[in-house]
Order: C-alpha cells, then structure tokens, then sequence
C-alpha cells in the first residue's frame, strides 16, 4: 500500500497539526542545540586547552547557558543617542530572523508512516520541500547580511562601522565562492531540492557495485567542492579563522560592540544557529543526509554534531588571518577554484 | 541604601523566589571587562588560564563593556587614566560591579605619588576590594565569589528589572 | 480570486509611487532606489502576463531585467560615488557636469 | 681603543667644550658645554662608532649652579664599550639643543626629559608632554616638586 | 600545509583526551602554600602578650608605610605596642617588615582569603593580627 | 502552493516573535539609567576623535560591487546546472563562452589591482 | 486564503513603496525597499514562480540593496538628514496620478487574452519551474543570455574605472 | 554633516583595548585597512617610581622595580641590585652561589617573559590555545618563584649583596625537571604555530625594520637581534657570571615578526639551557656577601650578637651609604637592555635614579614598522614588540 502525502485541501487539520508539530519540534530542537552548542564550545575548547569549562552554574555547569541567556535578559538595555534607533533594534532580527528560517528546506529524516483513520499517511520529516530548497538558504543567506551591515551602520561608532564593513565584504565575499562551490552538485543531482539531493545521494557510489561498501555521498564526487563549501561557509558565519568582524583584538567586538543585552544575545545566538545550518546543509549536500547505520534523525543529528565539533576544534587551533588574506583567498582561490571545479565536473559528467 | 518598603514588590515567594533566580542568573554568569591596568591584570590572566580557569565559574572576559557586568580594576589607577576608566565604567549596562584588585587600585598601594590616585573608590562605586599586589590567583577567585554572595544576597532585583523600586543590597 | 489584472493595477500602483519618488526626490541615491521600485512593478506585469499567457517568456525576461538592474547598480553607484568624492554630496542640484 | 683614547680624541676636536672628565667605577664621564652638543653627539656617531644612545636623561642639582644635567649614555656597539656624557644646563635658560637628529630614539627620552624635568629642547620635532596628561602642570621630577604632588599630604599610615 | 594543519589538530585533540586538565577547581581543591608564601601577617603572640617590643623598625623599612604603631610601657616597664595596625589595602607584602623585626614577633602566614566588601574591613588592628 | 510555502510563514512568523519579543520585552523590563555618556559611541574610553562619520575606502566598494555581477553569474548557473545533463555538449559551450567573458572581465579586475588591498 | 494573502502583501508593498519614497533617511527608504522586494517575492511564489522569488531575493535582495546600504555606509549618508524634495511636488504628483489612471483605465478597460499558452499550474508542477526556466533560457535565449555576460563585463570594467579614478 | 576630502578615518585603540598590552593607546589614521599614521600615546601608567626611589631607601627600592617590568620581576631585580652593587664598589663580592642562583633567577624570569610574551601575541593573532598552553608553563614558573621567594609576581627575592634566602631544599631537582621539560613544550607551541600558514601568512614580512633603523631608535633585545644584529649583553658585556655558560645568542636576518618570534622561541632554548648549566655548577656557599654594614645580618646572630643588633638596626633604618658618584648598570632583561643609571650623593637615598626601560625606546619603532601596513599588522607587531607598559611609564 502505498501512503498518502497529505495536503492541506484534502486533510487540512492533519496537515496543520502535522506542520505544526515539525515547525515546534525542529525549532525548540534548534534553539537547544543553540543553547548548549556554546556550553559545548565553552566545555570542548576548555579540555583542549587543559582546563575545564563551566562546571559551577548546576551540575557540569549544564544550567550555564540558562543562566547567561537569563542574565543578558535583565541587563539594561543600551542604545546609544547617536544611534540609527530603528536600524539599531532591527539588525539583531535581521539576522536570527534568516538563521532560523533556513531550517526550514532541512531534510531530517525519511518519511515518517503512520495510520489514521484506516489511511496510511507519509509525513517527510523536513518541514517543507521546497523544489529550490538550496536557493532558499542561499537566499536567507543573502539576506543575513543585512543584520551585520545595519549593526555596523546603526551604532555610530567606528569599532561598528569598521566591523559591519568588514564582515559584509567578507560575508558577500564567500557567500559567492559557497554558492559556487555547490553548482557542481546540483550538476550531479539535477535538482535544487534538498530531499531530492539526499536521494540523490542513495545508493552505492556511483552506481558502481564493486564500491557498494561507499554510499553514494557527493563527498566522494566532489571533494574540492566539500572544501571550498567548508571553508566558505566558515568565512560566512565569521567563524575562526575567519572571525575577522568580532575580531576582538583589533575591532573590540567588531559590529556588535555597541550592543547590550538580548540584542547581543540574539548576534551571539545567530552565530551559533547559522553554524548549525552550515553543517545541516553540509551533512546533506555532501553526506547523504540522514542517510546511514542508526534511525534517519539520529544519522543526521551526529553529522551535525560531527561538523559543529569540527568547527569548534578548529577554533581552538588556528590563528586568525589577515583582513587582505581573507579577500585574497575568496576571490583569487576560492572563486576560481569553484569555476574550475564546475567545468571540471561539466567535462566528468559528458565524458561518463 | 534607604530605601522604603513601599517601593518594592513586597516579599513574597514568588517575588523572592523570582529574586533568587534574577540573582542566581547574575551570579552564575559574570562577565568582566578586559581591562588590565598593570601588575594585577597579569595575575587576572593567570587566573583566567588553565590553572585556575575563571571559565568554571562563567566569567567569559568580554573586550566591549557593553557586555560586561564587572569591571575588575586590576592595576594601579593613574590621573592620567581616571577619565578613561569612568567612561568605560559609564558605557557599562547595568547593573554593574566593581572590583578593585590589588593594592594600588583599592587604595594607591606603594605608589604615593603625584600621579597615582589612591584608590579607584575615590571616584567608582567599589563592591569587592582584594588586597594583595598582585593577589593570588586564588585571592581573586575568592573576591569573585565574594562578589557572588553579594549578588545572591540582593533584594527586589527582580521589582527593580521590571521598573518597580530599586535594588536592596544587604549585608552579605 | 486573484486574477492577472489585480497584479497589473498593483504594478500600475508601484509604478506611479515609483515615478512619484524619482521625479520629487534630490537624494541620488533615493532616486535610484526608486527606479529600482519602478523596475520591480515591470517586473510583476511580466511574470503575472506571463503565467497568464502560459509562456516562459516573460519569465526569462525579468531575468534579463535583474541582469540589467545588477550592471546599472554596479555602474550607476560607482558614478555616485565617483561625484560624491568631488563634491561632498549626492544631491541632484550638484549634478552639474560644466563644473565638474 | 681604550676610554682614556676616546676622550682624548674628543678633547682634541672638541678642545673647548670639554669641562670635565671623570672615571668612576671604570666608567668614564665627560662634562661637556651645552652649546655644540649636537656636533659633539655627530662626532660620537660618526668617528667614535657610539651608534647606540642607550639614556638621555636629565638630573636635577637643586641649590647647585648650574641647577640641571642633561646625561648621553652612549653605548659602541662594535667595540661593546660604554661612555658617559653630561652637559649642565642652567634654570634660567633650561634649554639644550636636541639630538633626535643624530639619534631617533632621542625623540621620546628628550619628550620625557621634558615632561619630567622641565629642560626645553630646542629644534626638537615634537616637544610635548608624554608621560604626564596634557594639561599638567610642573614638572614632577624636579627636587622642588612634592612627592605626593601639590595639593596631597603624605600617607602617613592610617589612625584609626 | 595540510600536513602543519593537521599536525596542530592533533596537537588540540591530544589535549582533548582526559587527563590533561591542569585545573585546579579552587573552592573544593586548595594549592599547598609554599613555606615562604607570603600573605597576611601574624602577629606572634607569647604566653600573656604579643611578642612585638614596638620598636619601629617594621614601619621604618615598610616601603608602604603601612604599618601604624604607637607604643607604650606596661607595668612592668616592658615596651609593648599599644597600637598596631596594618592597613591590608596598602599593603604589598614584600615581607621587609618580617625581615627587620628583630625578635621575630611578626610573620606572614599563608592567608590569601582577604577580599572583602568595605574599605574599613581591612584596618588589622592587634588584636585582629594576633588572632590571624 | 499553499501546502509548500505555508510552513515557512508559520516559522517565519515564529522566528520573527522570537527574535522581536525577546529584544522588546527584554528593553520593557530592564534598568534604565542612561546618561550622556552612557549613550556615547565607545571609543576605548577616550573622548571621540573625529566622529564615526567618516569615509571609507572605495575597495570595500568595488567587492561589493564585483559580488553583484558575480552573483548575477551564479544565478545564470543554477537553472544551467540541473539541466546541464539534458543539455549536454551545447550547454556545456553555451555557458563556456559566458563564463569566458565574466572571467575577462574578473582578470580585467585582477590585472588593475582592485583586488589588492595593500 | 489566496485573495487574503493578496491583498495583505500588496497593502504591504505599496505602503513601504510609498515610504521608499518619503524617509528623510536613506537607510529608512533602504529598508522599505528591501520589504517590498520580499513582498513581490510573495507575489511570484503565489503566481507559481519560485525560481523568479527566490533570484529576486537573491539578487534585488542580498546583492543589489546590499551594494545600495554599502554605499550609503561608506558615503556615510546613514545619519545625515538632508532637505527632501528638489522639483515641484505638485508636478510630480499630477504625473504620477495620471500615469496611475491611464494604466488603470486600460486594465480596467481591456479584458485579459491571449491565455492559453502550453505553460500551466500542471505543467509547472510535472517539471519544476527552474526546469522550465532554464529550458527557455538556454535553448530559446541563447543569444540573449549570451550578450547579458557582454553587458556583465561592460559593468565590471565600467565600475571598475569609474571607482578606481583618481580624483 | 562633516566633511573632510581625506579619505583617511581616524580611529583610537586604547587604552581600554583587548590587545594593547595595558594602557597604550594608539592613534591610527586608516585608509580603509591601511595605516597611514600611528601615533602612541603613554603614560596612562605613570606611577613616579623613578621620583618615589628618592624618597625611599636603596633597599625599600627593591620592591619598587618588581612593577616596573612586571612580567619579569626578577631581570629588573637583578639590574637594580647589580648597579647598587657597581655603586657600592661590591661587584667582585658576590659570592659564586649568589652569582649562580642570579643567573638561574633571571633565565627562568626569561621563560616566564617570554611565555607571556607568547601567550598574548598569539592571543592577539587568534590562536587562543597557545595562550593557555603557555601559561601552563608559567604557571610552574611562578610556582618556582613562590618557592624561592614568597610571592608568584613580585619576588622581592634579590638583595644588594646576594638574596634573601636560600633555594629551598628540592626546588633545584624542580627547577631541573622543569628546564628539561620546555623543549618540548617550546616545539608544541611550534607545532601549532610555526608550520601553520596562517600563522606564516601573517607574521613573515610583516612589521620589518631594518638593523640600521633599529639601532637609531635604539631598540634592543630580541627585537634587534631579529634584525641581524648580533648582540647580547650577557655575551659581550658578562654580569653575575654570565661568562661561564655556554650558550648561543640568536640571530636572523628577516627584521619582520616571524623572526622576531623565532629569536625569542631560541631564546627559550637557549634560556633552559643555561638553566641546567647553572644548576651543574651550583655549589653550597654562602648567600650573602660578607659585608656587615651592608647586608642583614643573621636573624640568629640578632639575637645572640649585640652587634649584629646594631647593625640590623642602623642598616634596617638608615640604609647603607654608598659615596657620592654616578654609575650606569645594565642587563639583558627578556625585552632587552635594561639600565639604571644611579647618582649617590653619599645619602642612603638614591639622589637621581634613572630607569632605561627597553620597552619604552621598542615601542618607538613601532609606527616605522606600521605605517603602510594594515590594521591587523598592528597588533602583530604590538605582540611581536613585546612591550609592557608598567616600564615604559614608570
């Protein structure tokens, strides 16, 4: 028997509550992992660098992340007199608004089957399959930028001014080489859609019996897009080494020394929620997705911890770069490599 | 700090338990400013390293004080540095803390001279002063959970957050 | 229902907000960003005929549109603040080529 | 080539700016007029191999005349020998010219020696205040100026 | 490249492992003092009084000046310091004063716990420093 | 249409309540004591030194602007992409040629040093 | 459901559209615009476009009002309040009405024909609409697709020259 | 709105700045990334120390030094005690375990500098992890300082005429562990950051002076020797025994950030190396000269000796009084030539003491080495100049 999809004009209250359920379950999911992804860093860099982390708000400091959230929340709250005051209180949106809304094209898992009323009914867990899933993170992507331009611009201060600057030449920098970098596997996948690229994915690689023990992840495809992704999208969210913006020993806080409060809450939580979506999108471009040994969600969550844990690692070890590296690096290796890569693969796909 | 029954939420559990967690919240998640004046700031980053790992205890060193909730005023103050040092006290939110590390910033210490202010109290609030110079590590870490006790034992934090009152300090 | 001649009178609207602003505003930059209202209400008419037509290319020329509105951006903001360095100012009663 | 050498080369080029020459604790000092001390400076530099102005300072003989002494250590670092000149300044006319041209990191030490001291240097490309704030007033290193500035008394430990 | 950018991974993963924490979790685990640390003073008291003879070498040599004394003569016509008082603020422990007393009646203990929340806290008067 | 874009307005709506409630009712309640000084830009301490309105460099500028053209670029590639299989060599030539002149004018850039920076 | 949702963004559009227009501050009518970008986006998706939404997005939204609050942070005009109106208001207000009534007198005027193309909802939703669009594009278009990267490189180094000049 | 044609902004960083080092302020005119003009600004730390030693005794002086250069407590010690010692004429009375413990003391405080020094150049280029990793070790180093002396920082340890006590009994066996022990800690930090291109990429080139520029602004120590100068103080003008060990002073050639931390990692070798040298030739002696009016006498004798009681007492409150003279002392301190430059005028008071602070002439040279580089660079090259503002101030 095959399941039916529901739809909103045959099954309406099933679907509503359906969605509703995945848009709370993914969001309350999100802002957890949000939540204790900074305990986390807080805990792995401090064992890295031989010390311990918080271990005295709760137990193994657990309630750590409560407590800042709660602190930053009765802080007062600062907008400077020569603030943009409406460009000022908008730009922490700006930008948490697009982190969280990129969950929504992120296939989690396979569908979900269940019975009611004597119908079988599939339900993909991904709150919505959109046939341009990629192009619509890329898109909120684009327009995560807003927040860090308006900060910079809003506080009227030069530390700002100079970060916002900074981090928009950078972040528009490497949204290209990412967006770039990807072509090659929508060339490979032939869609834009995220469940359709996990499909995609499936089977043994490259079609190939003798590599079945390899499943068909377009890492193996496309390692130099995988790279040029990471890295991209590293720069893109401003993590190490590329955190030039909140650079804190040259800018102070970069675009968000003027901010206080829940609006510093809400850059420091962006952060975190974008690393989580980078490596959502990562595990699915690029490792099947929720493909994998354990139950669909479970695979998807480790390959998302694994790319957060990798991010965090990194930023223990590296240096930062240069602001004139950085632009060197995006856009005479990066974007160059990524045009090379696409005919490379163009030329791999005709010749196949 | 007189300040009338009248003008706080009254003491009832929820508000003193509300209290409590405005209190605990502060208390857990204390983040300095970076700001090293001299001798002591070294000591504040050795307390800050491995050894001693002010991160147990949820102090992250924030560079903006915009961020920060205590200004640690580790070294010795100058004449020179005071209107640099109010600025920066000014532009924090609050509510905020301070503390003086060290002899020179509780009190001008050996430095008796022209140029030296005798003590940061002279002109900023101070709530833990520390003696030492520089004191240990550990004498620091002490001052901040010194600071903590403070925090915890404060009154109507939560009526003063919500515009009701201001904060009570007791005797901690 | 919504059919093709609302989207065309809501166009029409954006149009004339568009024109409005381009001839009533000095800031340059405002009055680029007001062709750009205008560009965009064109662009609405042609993907609404478009998919009341039942043909792609409307579609396809919009794209053509943004491509334009892209080089114009790049070209017509370089020249902005080309004058901006000279003059101090975007204003249209600056833009006086004799004195340039 | 020995002290005793150098300063006798200095006396021979310099025959009438050289007031003094003492040798303490196997270091050599050499009281010079103020007047050519940027070309005796040079003539360190250039023919003597003093590339290296390790301090310039200025001492305060308060009571004495001349009150001030405006100190050149100068350090050779090819023949890794040391040598001490000073040049008295008076208080009425507490000015010497400066040697920022011969030396670069004259420049902070004359600024400082100003600041301090109170001992103007003339031609100098930058004379302000360094270590003090700009609207200080006196020059703390003078043996008139209190320890504890002007308007302070002394900690004397407290009574209570 | 990849091979120093692996290299310093490793580095930060090796340190990752358990048992490499050097975290003292100071509350719960002390450091031992050294035997000369210098932190609060004591005052070294004997059978009935203080050992101090009052005879204003510490206050002379303390580059601070922040030992008080006043001294006096009891019955017995013994010299014995009527008042003294360090100010802990001023204070920077450099231990010249244990260094100059001659009938080592004053020592620094291993006391490092001395922050408090008001500048009159810190007045150790005698009796204070012969209970320390 | 409804069934695919309807969940992203319920997280839209969800994330923009989130991130507008938290910032309002966090500036509700909340101390507020301003002062002059307070509310002045930060400037590690000192008193301002010029103002924040001053200019920039152009370089920044002409990144941005390069990203537009480039941008316009990748989205030429994306429908040219999942159709790249069914078109074959033509579209593999087609897009050649385009990309040739973009990169023409990416070297034109390289060459003239906007992308140098020191 | 649809005609709600219609008349909603369209309300939404035309009042930041009139606000584009009428903020003292260029980054206020930046603003505005970039809400009426996303609310056409709104308009493509309900008219089954969601290639078009999402370029529009992608390029009017995250490139070129990116580089238009690029410049204005370097021009540093975020924060500087100048006179507003330059020519007549009133002129360019009886302009804008006519424009507004003539286009209305002809929608209203004329109906709709001209339907029945081979592209509908079904034929949109069998093959995916960036399907479609890059079929028209590099089959039917060819030649213009080709000349937008000549008029992509006149930009460049247009730009290029007109920014690099020293002046 | 202001209007200015100069496309330059000007920003201020400091004195209340993440990566300053303390209370510098710079003044940077930027164009774009660009640094067109830095100008430092200092004496946010002046504290008068060189006008409160003449109002404090020679030997209450001691303290005084320990904040100067406070992250080697002990160079400034050493210096200071060296040229009391040149005033007093007592130099060749130093008895040889004093000399030994000196020279142990002072490379140590080397380590413990240049850990710092480490710790917070790398902080400031955004390798965070070096930063604890370093002070890991510091953390051993200050141990061995409380051991020795009393206090982690301000040691107060040397006395004019030897110290003030003895090494206590198995902290030579830990003091030998621990030198052992920093080669490989020195190559983990390497292993982190040398082959790192990052690192590389933003070091090598950067912030170059050249030999003949740095010795006209007169920078010193390390900073100098990475400009191909070779010269070293304990070498070429030996104090407290530096003679006897065998050891190598860095040189290269490259005047820019990465040699520069490259001296200052060899340095570190070689500093642990002479370490364990001095510990091969540490012999049992005395820890003070034998000069009675100079230095405390016994505790025990104190009690026992009426007259070591009187000399206790007239030295502890009059001081000693070295004749009227000037002397000039310097040493190699972890930053370079550090010199005081003492006048007695036959008082127990220092009449004129003069501090030259190696950072204060270092930080000179830094808007040579960054104009015309970028914003970034700055930083590099505060971290690289190594500067401590608790001496250049005074």
């Amino acid at each position: 028997m095959t399941p039916e999809v529901l739809t909103l004009s045959e099954t309406p209250w099933l679907f509503t509550a359906a969605m509703l359920i995945k848009v709370i379950v993914a969001f309350v999911v999100t802002l957890l992992i949000v939540a204790y992804a900074t305990y986390a860093e807080r805990k792995i860099i401090g064992r890295m660098q031989t010390r311990l982390g918080p271990t005295m708000t709760g137990p193994m400091g657990l309630l750590q992340p409560i407590a800042d959230g709660l602190k930053l929340f009765f802080k007062e709250d600062i907008i400077p007199s020569q603030a943009h005051w409406f460009a000022f209180i908008i730009a922490p949106i700006m930008i948490l608004a697009p982190a969280f809304l990129s969950i929504v094209v992120i296939p989690f898992g396979a569908d979900f089957q269940f019975t009611y009323d004597g119908t079988l009914y599939a339900v993909p867990l991904q709150i919505t399959d959109l046939n341009i899933g990629v192009l619509f993170i890329l898109a909120m992507a684009g327009l995560g930028v807003y927040g860090i331009v308006l900060a910079g611009l809003a506080s009227n201060s030069k530390y700002s001014l100079l970060g916002g600057i900074r981090s928009t030449a950078q972040m528009i920098s490497y949204e290209l080489a990412a967006g770039l970098s990807i072509v090659a596997i929508f060339m490979l996948s032939e869609t834009l859609s995220m469940r359709g690229i996990v499909a995609a994915q499936q089977g043994p690689l490259w079609g190939l019996e003798s590599l079945s023990f390899l499943p068909n992840w377009f890492i193996f495809s496309q390692p130099l897009a995988f790279l040029l992704f990471i890295v991209g999208s590293m720069a893109e969210i401003n993590r190490t080494p590329f955190d030039l913006p909140e650079a804190e020993t040259e800018l102070v806080s970069g675009f968000c020394t003027e901010y206080s409060a829940m609006k510093y809450a809400l850059f420091f939580m962006a952060e975190y929620a974008n690393m989580i979506t980078v490596s959502a999108i990562a595990a699915t471009l690029f490792f099947g997705g929720w493909a994998g040994p354990f139950y669909g969600w479970i695979n998807f969550l480790l390959k998302v911890f694994a790319f957060m844990f990798f991010f965090i690692w990194i930023r223990a070890t590296f240096p930062r770069l240069r602001y004139d590296q950085l632009m060197f690096l995006g856009w005479k290796v990066m974007l160059p490599a990524a045009l090379v890569n696409i005919v490379i693969t163009g030329i791999a796909i005709l010749l196949w | 700090m007189g300040v009338e029954q009248s003008k706080t939420l009254g003491s009832g559990f929820i508000t003193t338990s509300l209290d409590k967690l405005v209190n605990w919240s502060r208390a857990s998640s204390m983040w300095p400013l970076t700001f090293g004046l001299a001798c002591c700031a070294i000591e504040m980053m050795a307390t800050g390293a491995a050894r001693f790992d002010l991160d147990r205890m949820g102090i992250i060193f924030r560079a903006s004080p915009r961020q920060a909730d205590v200004i640690i005023i580790a070294g010795t103050v100058t004449k020179k540095m005071v209107p640099v040092i109010k600025t920066v006290y000014e532009q924090m939110p609050e509510p905020k803390y301070v503390i003086a590390m060290g002899a020179c910033a509780s009190s001008g210490g050996i430095f008796d001279t022209y140029s030296t202010v005798q003590g940061v109290d002279e002109f900023l609030p101070v709530d833990v002063y520390i003696p030492g110079c520089p004191p240990r590590p550990e004498g620091l870490l002490y001052g901040l959970m010194k600071l903590q006790d403070k925090i915890r034992a404060e009154r109507n934090t939560f009526g003063a957050a919500i515009g009701v009152g201001d904060v009570i300090h007791n005797e901690a | 229902m919504i059919t093709v001649n609302h989207y065309l009178l809501l166009s029409a609207f954006l149009f004339a907000i568009g024109t409005f602003g381009v001839l009533t505003r000095k800031n340059a930059i405002v009055i680029f960003m007001c062709i750009e209202v205008m560009l965009n209400s064109v662009n609405l008419t042609f993907i609404a005929l478009s998919r009341h037509v039942g043909n792609m290319d409307g579609q396809i020329f919009v794209f053509f549109v943004m491509t334009v509105a892209a080089a114009e951006a790049a070209v017509g903001l370089a020249l902005m603040i080309a004058f901006f360095r000279n003059k101090d100012s975007i204003d249209t009663d600056d833009f006086n080529m004799l004195k340039w | 080539m020995s002290d005793q050498k150098i300063v006798e080369k200095l006396k021979a080029k310099f025959s009438s700016e050289v007031l003094d020459v003492v040798v303490y604790r196997g270091e050599t000092t050499v009281t010079v007029k103020k007047e050519q001390i940027v070309d005796i400076c040079t003539f360190m530099r250039d023919k003597l191999g003093y590339n290296l102005l390790c301090d310039l300072c200025g001492v305060d003989y308060m009571g004495k005349e001349p009150r001030f002494m405006v100190v050149y250590n100068l350090y050779n670092i090819t023949t890794k020998q040391r040598i001490r000149i000073k040049a008295p300044v008076t208080e009425e006319d507490a000015s010497i010219d400066t040697v920022s041209t011969v030396w670069g990191t004259a420049n902070w030490h004359e600024r400082e020696c100003w600041d301090l001291m109170g001992i103007t240097f003339n031609n100098h490309p930058d004379l302000r205040r360094i270590l003090m704030p700009a609207d200080w007033e006196g020059h703390p290193l003078r043996k008139d100026y209190p320890l504890q500035g002007p308007d302070r008394e002394p900690y004397q430990g407290r009574l209570s | 490249m990849f091979k120093e950018f692996a290299k310093g991974l490793s580095i930060t993963l090796k340190h990752l492992l358990p048992g490499n924490s050097t975290t003292v979790a100071y509350p719960k685990q002390k450091l031992e003092m050294s035997p000369r640390f210098r932190g609060l003073h004591r005052l070294v008291p004997t059978q009935h009084r203080e050992k101090c003879v009052a005879c204003y070498l510490c206050p002379t040599v303390c580059p601070a000046k922040c030992i008080t004394v006043v001294s006096a003569e009891n019955d017995k016509g013994e010299k014995y310091p009527e008042v003294y008082t360090i100010d802990m603020l001023r204070c920077i422990f450099c231990g010249y004063c244990v260094e100059a007393c001659p009938v080592e009646a004053i020592e620094m203990t291993s006391a490092y716990e001395l922050a408090n929340f008001k500048r009159e806290d810190f007045d150790f008067t005698k009796e204070r420093l012969l209970r320390s | 249409m409804l069934d695919t874009y309807l969940p992203i307005l319920v997280v839209m709506g969800i994330a923009f309540a989130f991130a507008i409630g938290s910032v309002f009712l966090s500036r509700l309640i909340g101390v507020k004591k301003p002062s002059e000084v307070k509310l002045a830009p930060y400037e590690c301490g000192m008193p301002l030194i010029g103002s924040a309105q001053e200019r920039f460099s152009i370089k920044f500028y002409i990144i941005a602007m390069l990203f537009i053209l480039f941008d316009i670029e990748a989205v030429f590639l994306y429908p040219w992409a999942i159709m790249f299989k069914r078109l074959g060599v033509f579209g593999f030539v087609e897009m050649g040629v385009f990309i040739i002149i973009l990169l023409v004018g990416f070297i034109y850039v390289w060459k003239k040093g906007a992308l140098e920076w020191e | 459901m649809e005609a709600i949702l219609f008349y909603l963004t369209a309300l939404v559009a035309i009042v930041s559209a009139v606000f584009v227009t009428q903020c003292r501050n260029p980054i206020n009518s930046a603003l505005n615009l970039i809400t009426t970008f996303l609310c056409l986006a709104v308009f493509y998706v309900m008219l089954e476009s969601p290639f078009m939404a999402a370029i529009q997005i992608m390029v009017y939204a995250g490139a070129i009002m990116v580089l238009i609050v690029f410049v204005i942070m370097l021009l540093n005009l975020g924060l500087a309040v100048k006179t507003r109106y330059t020519h007549g208001l009133a002129g360019g207000g009886v302009l804008a009405a006519i424009i507004l009534l003539l286009a209305n007198y002809f929608i209203r005027a004329g109906e709709a024909t001209g339907t029945g193309g081979e592209i509908t909802s079904e034929v949109i939703a069998k093959y995916g609409h960036t399907e479609l669009i890059g079929r028209a594009m590099f089959v039917d278009f060819l030649l213009p697709f080709e000349i937008a990267s000549i008029l992509l490189l006149v930009a460049i180094v247009g730009a290029v020259i007109l920014s690099k000049r020293e002046v | 709105m202001a209007v200015n044609n100069t496309e330059t902004m000007t920003i201020n960083m400091g004195p209340q700045h993440p990566s300053t080092h303390g209370v510098l302020q710079l003044i940077l005119e930027l164009d774009g990334e660009i640094v067109v003009k830095a100008t430092p600004h200092i004496g946010f730390l002046h504290r008068g120390i060189e006008k409160l030693s003449e109002h404090r005794t020679y030997h209450q002086t001691i303290p005084l030094t320990d904040r100067l250069d406070y992250l080697a407590p002990m160079s400034n010690n050493l210096g200071y005690v060296l040229a009391v010692e040149k005033l007093l004429g007592m130099t060749d009375e130093i008895p040889e375990r004093v000399q030994r413990i000196r020279v142990i003391m002072a490379e140590l405080t080397r380590l413990k500098s240049h850990l710092v020094w480490l710790a917070c150049h790398a902080l400031d280029i955004g390798a965070m992890t070096v930063f604890l990793y370093c002070f890991r070790e510091r953390e051993n180093i200050t141990d061995i300082y409380e051991k020795v002396s009393g206090a982690r920082m301000t040691s107060n340890y040397f006395r004019v005429g030897g110290l003030s006590a003895d090494l206590p009994d198995g902290l030579e066996q830990e003091i030998r562990t621990f030198a052992e022990s920093m080669p490989a800690h020195i190559e983990e930090y390497e292993g982190l950051l040398t082959g790192n291109r990052i690192w590389q990429k933003r070091t090598i080139g950067v912030g170059k002076i050249s030999a003949e520029a740095a010795i006209d602004i007169g920078i010193t120590g390390p900073a100098l020797r990475a400009s191909g100068v070779d010269w070293d103080l304990r070498r070429d003008n030996p104090y407290s025994g530096y003679e006897d060990y065998d050891f190598e002073v860095p040189v290269r050639e490259g005047c820019d950030t990465f040699d520069r931390y490259k001296v200052r990692l060899d340095e570190m070798r070689q500093a642990s190396r002479i370490i364990l040298q001095a510990l091969d030739k540490l012999k049992p002696g005395p820890i003070l000269a034998d000069c009675p009016k100079i230095v405390l006498p016994n505790k025990q004798d104190v009690v026992n000796n009426i007259e070591s009681l009187i000399h206790h007492f007239k030295i502890v409150t009059e001081g000693f009084k070295p004749e009227p003279g000037e002397i000039y002392q310097s040493v190699e301190a972890p930053k370079g030539e550090l010199g005081f430059y003492l006048i007695s005028d036959g008082s127990s008071h220092p009449f004129r003491m003069k501090i030259r602070p190696p950072s204060f002439v270092n930080l000179q040279g830094l808007p040579q080495m960054v104009e015309g580089r970028l914003l970034a660079d700055v930083i590099a090259v505060i971290g690289t100049l190594d500067i401590v503002l608790g001496e250049i101030d005074r």
